[in-house]
Order: C-alpha cells, then structure tokens, then sequence
C-alpha cells in the first residue's frame, strides 16, 4: 500500500531544496537550511538504527547459530559493547579513546589497503584475458605507463622538452577521459533525482 | 618519538594487528576472519560513539535543551526513524525516510547541475584559455584535443540504437565512430586511475612495512 | 437398478451383496452397520494372505487407457500381473458393466470415475438426510466412516489393494509405521510432478494425487474450474524464460486456491447436481467442528480452505475427511490450535485439483503433536495413499537406483504469511543444479526481459489532457512480478521424482562438479601459493627500499609546479591568519596521507600559524589529531595547546561543505569540546571561509576533492584552496589545478617528498621514496608479464572480444 | 555563482523533467518505441537472474557506502531500483536476493525494497528483514562484512551497483567466486578497479542505465532516452561555448 503522506513529503522537501540551488531568495534559504540540517541528523539516526540492526539483527542472530561464524559474531557484539561503553565513558574527543582509531582502526584499514597493492597486481596479471579487446589493451599499456611515470623513473625526462611535452599530453588525456565520465555520470544522477522528485521512483514506501 | 607505558602497548598491539591481516596472504582463514570481526565491531562502536556524540546530543538534546522548538521537528522524525528497527512499526519510519530521500534526490540533481555539469563544461571551455607564457595556438590545439576527448567519451554512452535495429542493439555511424574514440579516452583514463590506485596501495604496504621494520626496531632497542 | 456399484471401485455387484465382492467395501445402499470398511491397514492386511481372486482392480476406465496409451516397455511384471487379473475379471463381468458404463458415458465432460462418486454422493446425500445429526467429532474419530469414504477414496483403496499382490508383508506394514512416517518426513518432501511423468505411470500413480480435488469438490464443474483460472496481474513482465514455468502452474494447480468465496459460491450454484445452497450449509453442518473453525480462522480461511469439505461433508464424515491426514491430524483439527491454520492451508492443496501434484504427508505430520495419536483410529486411506508413494518409487525404478536419496533441505522454520491468497503451506521449492556447461549454453534471450507492457500505460491515461498527472499514475505503478498466490510457499514434487532428481544430479555432479570443484580448488591452492608468494615478494622490496637500497631511489630533478605553488601559498600567509585543514579521508589511507601532508604540517607549524581541524570523516578528528602530534615531535616549539583547535566531526557530506560555503560562523558555532567559536581567539574573527588564511583539504577521494571544489571554491574570494591527496585522486584533480580552481596539490608520497626538498627537511617519505620506486617497477612489470603471458596463451574461458 | 548559471540550471532541470513526463506517456512510446544498443554486461545479468530463478542459487547486491546526503547517492538509488526489479523477476525463485550496504539510510531503504518486492510477488512468507544488512560502519569495514555475506551465504551472482572507493578492490576478491558479478560505481576509482579485475563492468553512465534495460518501468526507459538528448545539447554548449572562447566572445 503506498502512503501518499510519504509522496507528499518526499516531493515538497525535494523541491524545495532543489529550488534553493537555484533560486537566491533569503526566505526560500531560510526554509532550506533547517531542512538540510534535519537530513543531515536523520542520516545520523538512521547510521544508528543501521548499526544497531548490524549488531543485534545480524550478528547476534548469528551467535545463536551454531558454527565457526557464531564466533566472529560474538567477537563483533563484544568488541562493539566495549567501544561503545568507553566511548561512552570517555567521549570521542579523549584521547585516550582516539587510541581505538589510531591504533585499531588504522592498522587493520592500512594493512586491507596493503593487502590490495598485492591482490590488484595479481588480479592484473589476467587483465588481458579478461578484456580481450581494443579498450582492455589500451587499458594495459595505460597502466604499466603510468605506473613507472608515478615512480619517478622518468623524472629525467623533464628535462628533455619533447619527451615532457608527450608526456604532458599523455596525462591530458584522462582528464578529457574523466570529464567525459563525469558529464554521463551527471546526467543519469540527474535523471534518478527527477525520477524520485516525480513520484516515479519511491524506494522508501512499504 | 619514543613511545613507552601504554603507548608502547598499543604500538605492539597495533603490531600485531597488521601481522594477522596479512595472514590473509596466506589465504582466507580463521585468523584473519578473527581480525575482520574485530574491526567491524571497533569500527561500529566508534562510529556509534561519534554520532552520539557530534550528532545526536548536538543538534538534537542541546537545542531542546535550551529550548528551541523547531528541534522538536528533526526529534519526532527521529523517534519515527528508530522504528525501523521493528519490522512490525516500521511503516511508522516510511516519512522520514521519505524525507531523507526527497533530500537525498534534491542534493544529487542540485551536485549534478551546479557542481558537475557547469564545472565540467567550464573546465572543457576554459581549456582553450591559454596558461601563462603559453602560445595560443597550442591553447587550442590542447583545448580542442580535450574538447574531442570529452564529447568521444559522451558519445560513449549514448544509449539510443539507430531505428529498426533493436535487435541488433547498434548505434548509427556517427556516434559509433565518436563511442570507439571515446572507449579510447576513457580506457586510457580508467587506466591512469587505476595505475593511481596501485601506487597509493604500495604507498600503504611501504608505510605498513616501515611501521613493523620501526616497531621491530624499537622492541629490539628495549 | 439389479446390480449395484461399489462405491469404491465402481464395479458393479449383486443386489444381495452388502460388501462388494472386489474390493470389499461396502456398498451405499446398506448406511447402518457400515463395517470398518475404512481400517485400511487391516484391509491391507488381510488382503495379503488373500487367494488371486481377491486381487485388487483397477479403475477399469484407467486401466483401458493405461493399456490403449501406454507403450509395451513401460509395463512391469507386477502391473502385467495385475492387468492379467483383471483380464479374467473383466471377461466375467464385461456384459454387465457394458451397460452400466455406457450409462456413465451419457455424462459428458466428467470422467467416469468421478461422476460415479457424483452419483454416490446423491446415493449417501440421501442417507444423510434419514440421519442429519452431527456426528461428535470424537465419535467420528473412533467409529467407522460411513459411506462416503468408500467413495470418495474409492480409487485410493482400489489402488492400495491393488498393491496386495505384489507388495510384501513388510513393506505394507513398514507403510503405516509411525516410524516410518517420520522417517519420510523430509522437509522438501513436496515437489513438482512433471506432466509427462504422471502420465507415463498411470497405473502406478492413479487418481487419488490426481483427483483429490475433485474428490473433495465433485460439486465443482471443470469447465468452472478453468474459467476461475486466476488472470496473469496486468502488466506483469516476465522474462522469456520464466513464462512457461507459470503457464505450467497456470494450467494444472493455480485454480482453486486463487478462487474467492464468492466464486466458489458461484461455482456452487452451477454444480452437477444443482442442489440448494441451504441443503449444502446442512449437510456441512454435521461434520464441520464449526466453533473451532470460528475460532481459529477468519473468514477467508473457511471460505476458501474449507469449502470443498463443506460440500463433500455429507458423504465425507471428518475421520473420512481426513485420510489425506495422518490420524494425529484429526486431533489437532479437533483442538485447532495455532497450528491449525497451516493445517488447513495444507488442506486447501490437497483440495485442488492437481494432476500433476503429490502430497506427501510428512509436511502435515510435522505440525501434529504425536502424542494425540490414538491406536484405534482407522488408518485412513489417503494416508495410505501417499504413503504409497514411497514404496512405489523404488519398484519403479531398477534396484540399483533406490539407494538414491532424495536431496534433503532444510526446512525454514519461519511461520507462513497468514494471508490466505499468499500462502498455500507448501514447502520450498526443490533446487536445481544446472551443469556449469549447461549453464553457460543458455542463451540470454531466454530471460531476455520483455518490455514494458503498454496496458499499464491505459490504465493511467484516462483523459488527453491530464498526460502529466497520467504518467504519474502509470510511473507509480510497477511492473508486478509475483509467484501466483499459491505458488508463494513453494511447489511440489513427489518423493520419486526426488529420487530420480537425485539420481540426476548425482551423475551431473560425478560428471561435472566433482571435477569441476576439485580443478577449482587445485586452482584455489596454486593461486593462493602464487599470491603468498607475490606477497612475500612485494614486502621484501619494500623492506630493502626501505633500508639496504634506501638512498639510491632516483630523485625528482624538477619540482611540480602544484607542489612548489603549495608551498608558497603556505609561505605567504599572514602570521595572524588561522588554516584550516579539513580531514576527509578514510582511516586505511591514513599512513599514505602521513606521508604526503607531513611536511606541509610541518610547514605550517614552522611559520608558527593557529590551525582549525575539521573532519568531515568520523575518524579524522583522531587521525587529524594524531598527524599534530607528530608534527610537535619535528617542531616542539610549536604551541599546539593554544594554537591548535578541533572543530570537531561534521556529518552531511557536501551537505556540511556546502553550508560551510553559506556561512562558517552559522555552521560552526561549538569547537569539538563544546565551546563556543566565537569566544576562541583564532576563531573570533572568522565569519566565512573566504576570512581564513588558507583552506587545506586532505582527501583520499577524487569525488570529496571535487564536492569541496565545486562547493567551496567560489565562495572563497581568492582565499587559496589547497589539496593534500592520496595518489589515486590525482589524476582527476590535476585538471582543477590546470584551471586554477586549486591553488595547490600535495599528491601521494611523491608530492610528500618533493614538499620536504623544497623545506630542505628530511622524513618518512624521503625515507620510503626508494621502495615506491622499487614496487612501482615491480608491479608494472608484473602487469606487462601477466599480458605477455595472456597473449601468448590465452585463456581458455575467453574474455570480452569485440 | 553568477545568476544566470542559477536560471539556466533551473531550466535544466524543468526541461529535462518535462521530457522524462513527455516520453513516459504511452503515445509517445508506442509511437516512437525505445531502442537501445545492448550492454553485454546487462545482458550477463539478465542472464543471472534467470539462472538464480532456475538452480535456486541467491542474487547479492551491494549498494555502496554513500549517504543519503551525498550526491553521489544517485548510484545508490539506482542500486535500489535495481535490487527492486532483481527482486521481482527471481520472485519464482525461494531464495529473495540479499543486499548489503555501507550506509544506515541505505540499509532501511534496501529493507523497504525486499519488504515492498514481498508484497508485490506475493513471497512475504521468504522476507527477512535481515536479507537487507548494513555490512560495516565505514568503508573498509563494509568492504570486509559484505565479503563475509558473499561467502557465508552461498551466493552466485553479485551486482556491485553504488558509491565504492578503493576498498571496491576488496570486494572484487570474492567476486570472481560467483558465477556472474556486475559491477558499477559513479567514481571513477572504483570503476577502475572493477574494471581491471572483474569481468563485467557498467561504465559511468551505463550504471544508471540499468533499471531501464531491466525495464522497470516507464519512465527508467524514459529519462535514459532524455538522457541522449541531453547529452547532445551538452555537446552543442561545449562546441558552441570554445568556439566562442577562442572567438573572444565568452
């Protein structure tokens, strides 16, 4: 069943934010402010409705279940409870807590990262099987030349003026490439925005 | 910097930790699945942490607080929201979250317009300006290669297919031969960004080894 | 009429007789005294010490077709048997049942069987009016059925004794053992018949899977029946490959329990014997446990899953009723429970007509409490019936097929939609398992999508000039896809066919996934092997660049111009100017973005300016707070205390960008720690971001640089805009520089080390800058290998070709 | 931001939303039918979708870590139309496909979407609200809790559709363990990633194409054909505003 209640509001606060884009009128403005700064705390609640459903929805059914997962669920509900509760205690500007990101958190993320510079290489390795074609070739002589050109080896060649100037070239290319991109990626995210400021598309009716 | 007392303690640990990701070297296994857990779990609590904090008690507790009534507005929406956490009431969060997204769909055609478009086409034009001591013509000659870049790789993704080819799926001359160009700029692009990525992920395995290279360093200097 | 036919197996017997003398049911007329007719187990019992003359027949308009349609090698020995019985009966008694058929032949469009049983039914109709009291249901439950019974399962018994004389004491007996019941109760015990299956044994698998429904309904026209046939939702879009497997469902089991009340009530009104509503509500009365019914369902519920017992229930007493049930069943539908209800959703199945579909029993006995199971129930026959089906799949098959077992899955426990259009209380579907090589031969047209039907586009268009609201209308309404209704808890399959999809996918797997996985793990070990080994490769290079080689990395000759701009932008910023520095970057690019920023903070603090960190990321309040740190370790001198302040964490995105463009002083009016902006002395003088002496983003994101570009920059008055990013965003933000949007950019370690050259300082990308090269080299030589290897010896799978 | 910017962008949107009105209407679809060249990764999924209804095998898709407040959302929200119509056409299946995201707004929007696909289809008997998770609060950590989901839960075709950064990289290691994985973001990093190491990538604007080439409704075939009209005045403006640069005139 469609609420139309939900409609309404989806459309009218859409519109009236889109308009403020568009239209500098310190009434308009003054509507608009709050109504972005309500979205921006309902994104908020709704991380913690999110995080709240990861712990309990997810893994705490997991650790019911029997099995090797029902173990790194309780390693994730425990090590979440005790964040939680010293973040609680201490508050995130402590420094004391800030140890959870800088010494925590950084490592593993920095170590995944790493861990890439490895998987990456290896899954480059079947580039060429994989995209068998023009754009999978000029894709692969694009890397291994920037890779060595993001070395530094070719620092010399900025001394020689027609060897820089190719190379000035070549790095013009990505970004009429990347502008091409971003003008279609535009486009279709304009479309998707009209689409749910028409009514069309209502991803949050039941 | 020296770390020592409990720094050192969270150095080791912080050691040990990039030690046990790197088992997924290794394959796929417990410990690292271990680690995965972990960081989920400390990632969630911080973050959670966080919005409490610099979210929620900000803009929400303190303005009603001190009395600001337009706060109870976002409040009740907020109170709406956290039935989505029941499956029974959650029809109840369907207008926030419809609030949400009429936002959301605002902010993207509002980026997409005045950020993305106009940046986009200003940049393509301002190309032909010529820098400081560059000569003109080669102000073209680079504004006009970017131009062809740029409208090749738009042609790319045109999606229309010339009439009565619908079967076929195939695009009429014209924007077939600009789409081939096109694919070359935008491989070449993808190429360069991925060469990018490459480099940054060395960056971090460079500074991950260094870490442990320094903390060896420094157990062994105790 | 001087012979009179048997209720069960129609034939026809001497007006003496009160039991019929083939199958020893006991013929309609005789309604008193009705011996235990339906103690099938008994029945079976002695039947297996019965002499050849006692052998079971089957129904003769089944077995004429049986033998006209089916081909000679499909006939096994015991059905050659049976049909050799039948033979010498048939020769017996042909003159008189030539002329007792060609009267049922007079009745056009019903099979034959069942419009004996619609006779029966008139028959014992009749005597349920001599006795129209409602039975107690637990008398029900001990005392024998009446009539209808025999009727209704007439073929169910027919086929059961036929069974006699090829079926062993053991096997019989194993049929109607508790244990054995549990033991059948897998949980995907209900699957899909494929047609032509049911039709190739006839014999084997008669009417009573075919024809419950009609047994349960005889009132119900078929004609009727097709008509209800439940219409396909407008605009439904299904991709090709998906059209016959509804259509399959549409033609045999969709019918009845799509039917609303309304329509069954119609299609009352139209039954073969025209009998009054009022006589069917009366006749439903003796037998329906109608307060219990009231209790524990809603309307929908009775209308549409009891319906057909309501007017079946004259001729069909409830321990009758129930044979599709196991006996425990008739106490739980006595108690009706909760469970109840899933009890009768399973009721509304084997009500259908279904040619095509078995019901296994397991799924019902499951949800019956065992301990309500009394000894002196009669066993009823369609429990026999689909028991009957275990046993049956084995002699279909050859021996060495019946250790196949059926796949088993699990079933979910979670409680069924109650909404009665939805659920139909069947189990999951059975999985299929296509061969990879089969899988890769489908051809994509097969689910190529069909588009938009235009019919949704009629409904909303209603007047020319209303195109616009029209089209809202018609967007808002999407293509629906669904399971019909009754299809939504699953489809059914029998027992054998599990057994032979077993037997399949058994070869299939021996065939192909046996080999298939065991290849995929060998690959699995060799490329895990292979990757430990690049693994162990890559730290070793970084750990020699990063010592033994360190010093001989090749150095920059030139410095790039955003880098040396950077440098005096930073330079050239007024003492009393505050920077801001803006995080928004993700913790795993943290040691990176140490490297490239490290300098420049260095820079900053050197030059001695107040520094506002801000975090549009959660965790760059402790990252941002942690590079000061150790910036103080290079410039001691600098006072971080007095000097530096924490805005805090900004949640929105470019919403916060963006309000920060509007207005710094409204969007920030409390640093981290809750004191007011404006009371800070660094801050006091700051109303928007133009007032800063600088604005330094650091980003890992070529998108957050873009969203702060484009937001920010025009808001700025020529304040300089500086980026300090991760390698990866460097190429798409180099264009901004070009266009002098950005007044700097700090890239990636490279742009690090070319900032501490410039600050003639020495730190940890200078140190690392060596193993950067060194793995850059590595990997765009891995890179080249890798396609000279791909070209050489392409992949056997193919990739993209154009 | 000069007003004039402000009025043509207002005039943008009014007219790109007039046509996408315009060629939803039936007379002009029936009258000037879409055809649109084919997308071999699209079809792949077509495909997958098909296979997963017929070997009972479970579709994943992953809607990225962007907020609602971001722009780059409108990827996201393509995902959702997407994991919509995936839902519906593998409702003959018993397994509804699962969903994962890295954002709390997704996470109840992807919830709504398998809830909504339920009722449409008939199959509220198979919905869970836990098919629908956020994986992980922040990137990686998404990354990492979505890989998990592909392994633990037995899936055989992912759709990769939303806002990735680098951790896209992460995710691509189990990808290639499932029968069919289309991928596409709206950044470009993620692009490139996806695009070296999996075999289907939609590129850039190819992503928001997908709902329409599913046929999801109306107006998703409609705004992709205004989308190419669009594209050719915005190839006008580009010629026509360096001609007029190199003129002087601008």
């Amino acid at each position: 069943m469609k609420s139309p209640l939900a409609l309404i509001i989806a459309v009218l606060t859409g519109l009236i934010i889109l308009l403020g884009y568009f239209i500098p009128n310190p009434v308009l403005s003054s509507i608009r402010t709050p109504l972005l700064d309500w979205a921006v705390i309902l994104s908020g609640v709704a991380g913690l409705v999110a995080i709240i459903h990861l712990i309990f929805g997810v893994h705490w059914e997991k650790v019911k279940k029997q099995g090797m997962q029902q173990w790194f669920s309780l390693v994730v509900v425990v090590v979440f409870l005790i964040t939680l509760i010293a973040g609680l205690f201490l508050e995130p500007t402590n420094p004391a807590f800030q140890k959870v990101v800088t010494y925590i958190q950084t490592p593993i993320e920095s170590s995944l990262l790493a861990i890439l510079a490895v998987t990456l290489s290896f899954s480059s390795l079947k580039l060429l099987q994989r995209q068998r074609n023009w754009m999978g070739i000029v894709f692969f002589v694009t890397v291994i030349i920037f890779l060595i050109l993001n070395s530094g080896l070719l620092s010399f060649t900025d001394q020689i003026p027609i060897l820089r100037d190719v190379l000035s070239g070549l790095q013009m290319i990505p970004t009429a490439g990347a502008r091409g991109i971003l003008l279609g990626v535009a486009l279709g995210s304009l479309a998707t925005g009209i689409r749910i400021l028409i009514g069309s598309d209502r991803p949050y009716n039941n | 910097m020296i770390p020592t007392g409990l720094d050192l303690v969270w150095v080791i640990v912080s050691f040990i930790l990039t030690f046990l990701v790197f088992s997924y070297f290794l394959g796929d296994n417990a410990v690292y699945r271990f680690v995965m857990a972990l960081f989920i779990g400390v990632s969630a609590g911080y973050f959670a942490v966080v919005l409490i904090f610099q979210v929620i008690l900000p803009n929400l507790v303190v303005p009603l607080v001190s009395g600001d009534r337009l706060v109870l507005v976002p409040l009740v929406l907020s109170g709406l929201l956290m039935f989505k956490l029941t499956p029974r009431f959650s029809r109840m969060g369907n207008i926030p979250m419809a609030y949400l997204v009429g936002a959301g769909a605002a902010i993207a055609v509002g980026g997409a317009v005045m950020g993305t478009l106009f940046g986009q086409v200003k940049g393509a034009w301002s190309a032909f300006l010529p820098s400081s001591g560059e000569s003109p013509f080669l102000a073209y000659l680079e504004g006009g290669f970017l131009l062809i870049g740029t409208l090749a790789s738009l042609a790319y993704f045109h999606f229309n297919a010339k009439k009565g080819s619908a079967t076929s799926g195939k695009r009429t001359v014209l924007v077939a031969i600009f789409a081939w160009i096109g694919k070359i700029f935008i491989s070449i692009t993808l190429g360069v960004v991925f060469a990018s990525v490459l480099t940054a992920a060395a960056t971090a395995l460079i500074e991950r080894t260094d870490f442990i290279l320094q903390t060896i360093q420094l157990l062994a200097g105790k | 009429m001087d012979k009179r036919p048997c209720p069960i197996c129609t034939r026809l017997n001497e007006p003496q007789e009160t039991h019929c003398w083939f199958c020893h049911a006991e013929l309609a007329p005789v309604s008193t005294d009705q011996p235990q007719s339906s103690d099938w187990l008994s029945g079976l019992r002695q039947d297996q010490d019965a002499t050849s003359d006692n052998n079971p027949i089957l129904p003769a308009e089944s077995t004429k077709s049986n033998e006209t349609d089916k081909p000679d090698e499909f006939v096994p020995d015991w059905l050659s048997r049976i049909r050799s019985k039948e033979a010498v009966e048939r020769a017996e008694k042909k003159a008189q049942e030539d002329k007792y058929w060609a009267e049922k032949q007079s009745h056009s469009g019903v099979p034959d069987w069942l419009q004996s049983l619609n006779e029966d039914n008139a028959e014992i109709k009749t005597n349920n009016e001599v006795e129209p009291a409602p039975p107690d249901p637990n008398k029900v439950k001990s005392a024998s059925p009446i009539e209808e019974p025999s009727t209704t399962f007439a073929s169910g018994d027919d086929w059961l004794e036929s069974l006699k004389s090829w079926q062993s004491a053991d096997e019989t007996d194993n049929l109607i053992q508790p244990e054995n019941l549990e033991i059948t109760e897998s949980p995907a015990e209900i699957e899909i018949t494929p047609q032509p299956e049911s039709q190739e044994f006839p014999e084997i698998l008669p009417e009573p899977e075919f024809d419950l429904g009609k047994i349960f309904s005889p009132l119900i026209e078929e004609p009727v029946i097709e008509s209800e046939k439940p219409a396909e939702p407008q605009g439904v879009v299904l991709p090709e490959g998906f059209q016959p497997f509804d259509l399959t469902f549409d033609e045999t089991e969709i019918q009845e329990t799509n039917r609303q009340p309304e329509q069954v009530d119609s299609d009352l009104s139209s039954t073969v014997d025209s009998r009054p509503q009022e006589e069917l509500e009366i006749e439903s009365a003796p037998v329906l446990p109608n307060e219990n019914v009231d209790n524990h369902f809603s309307n929908e519920d009775l209308a549409i899953s009891l319906e057909p017992i309501i007017e079946d229930s004259p001729v069909q007493p409830l321990e009758s009723a129930q044979p599709i049930f196991s006996d425990d069943q008739i106490d739980i539908s006595q108690s009706l429970d909760q469970s109840g209800l899933n009890f009768f959703n399973d009721l509304i199945d084997v009500t259908q007509p279904q040619p095509n579909i078995l019901i296994e029993p397991e799924e019902i006995v499951e949800n019956v409490p065992t301990d309500e199971v009394s000894a002196d129930i009669p066993i009823n026959p369609f429990k026999g019936d689909d028991l009957l089906l275990e046993p049956f799949a084995p002699d279909d098959l050859p021996e060495w097929l019946t250790d196949v077992k059926p796949i088993e899955k699990p079933v979910k426990e979670k409680p069924r939609s109650v909404t009665p259009a939805v659920d139909d209380g069947s189990p999951r579907p059975e999985k299929g398992n296509l061969p990879v090589w089969l899988a890769a031969l489908r051809p994509v047209e097969a689910v190529e999508m069909v588009a938009i039907p235009e019919e949704k586009a009629q409904e909303g268009e209603t007047t020319d000039g209303d195109q616009a609201a029209n089209v809202m209308l018609e967007i808002s309404a999407a293509t629906f896809i669904g399971k019909p209704s009754d299809l939504s808890g699953g489809l059914r399959v029998s027992n054998r066919q599990k057994t032979n999809a077993a037997l399949l996918s058994e070869i299939a797997a021996n065939a192909e996934t046996v080999e298939e996985s065991e290849k995929n793990s060998a690959v699995g070990i060799k490329n895990t092997l292979w990757r430990s080994l690049l693994a162990l490769v890559f730290i070793v290079v970084a750990f020699l660049g990063g010592t033994v080689l360190n010093g001989y990395g090749l150095q920059p000759a030139l410095f790039p111009g955003e880098v040396v701009h950077t440098f005096d932008r930073i330079n050239s910023i007024a003492a009393d100017k505050t920077v801001l520095i803006a995080g928004d970057f993700e913790a795993g690019f943290a040691g990176e973005i140490r490297l490239t920023s490290q300098a420049l903070i260095e820079h900053i603090m050197r030059r001695n300016l107040n520094i506002a960190l801000m975090s549009i990321n959660p965790v760059d309040s402790a990252l941002l707070a942690d590079q000061i740190e150790r910036g103080l370790a290079f410039v001691p001198t600098y006072q971080a205390v007095g000097k530096v302040v924490d805005l805090g964490y900004f949640p929105g995105g470019a919403i916060a960008v963006q309000d920060l463009g509007n207005s710094f002083a409204n969007t920030v009016p409390l640093t981290a720690d809750l004191v007011a902006t404006s009371s800070i002395d660094s801050l006091k003088n700051i109303q928007n971001m133009a007032d800063f002496g600088a604005i330094i983003v650091i980003t890992d994101k070529a998108e957050t640089a873009r969203v702060w570009i484009e937001q920010l920059q025009p808001t700025l008055n020529g304040t300089p805009l500086l980026m300090v990013t991760s390698a990866q965003a460097s190429p798409l933000i180099q264009p901004y520089y070009q266009s002098g949007q950005v007044s700097g950019i700090v890239s990636g370690m490279a742009g690090g080390l070319v900032y501490e050259r410039i600050m003639g300082s020495t730190g940890e990308a200078g140190r690392n800058h060596t193993s950067l090269q060194l793995l850059s080299v590595l990997m765009a030589a891995l890179v080249l290998g890798g396609g000279f290897i791909s070209l050489v010896k392409p992949d056997s799978t193919g990739g993209k070709r154009q | 931001m000069s007003s004039i910017e402000q009025v043509i962008g207002f005039s943008v949107v009014v007219f790109f939303t007039i046509l996408v009105i315009v060629f939803s209407t039936k007379s002009i679809r029936t009258r000037f039918p879409a055809s649109f060249r084919k997308i071999e990764a699209i079809n792949r999924l077509k495909r997958a979708i098909g296979m997963a209804v017929e070997d009972g095998s479970r579709l994943h898709i992953s809607l990225g870590s962007a907020q609602l407040t971001d722009p780059s959302n409108a990827s996201a929200l393509v995902g959702l139309s997407t994991l919509h119509r995936v839902g519906q056409l593998t409702s003959t299946s018993d397994l509804p496909p699962i969903c994962t995201s890295g954002s709390g707004s997704l996470l109840i929007l992807s919830q709504d979407a398998l809830k909504r696909i339920s009722v449409d289809t008939n199959t509220q008997a198979f919905y869970d609200p836990n098919h629908a998770s956020m994986a992980g609060a922040t990137p990686f950590s998404y990354a990492v809790g979505t890989m998990e989901s592909i392994v633990d839960r037995g899936v055989n075709g992912n759709v990769l559709i939303g806002n990735f950064g680098t951790e896209a990289g992460l995710l691509c290691e189990t990808l290639n363990k499932a029968r069919v994985s289309i991928t596409g973001s709206d950044s470009i990093t993620a692009q490139s990633i996806f695009y070296a190491v999996t075999q289907d990538t939609l590129i850039g604007e190819e992503l928001y194409a997908l709902p329409a080439y599913l046929a999801a409704n109306p107006t998703h075939q409609a705004s992709l054909r205004v989308e190419d009209v669009f594209r050719m005045v915005i190839g006008a403006a580009l010629i026509a505003g360096s001609v007029l640069k190199v003129l002087g005139i601008l």
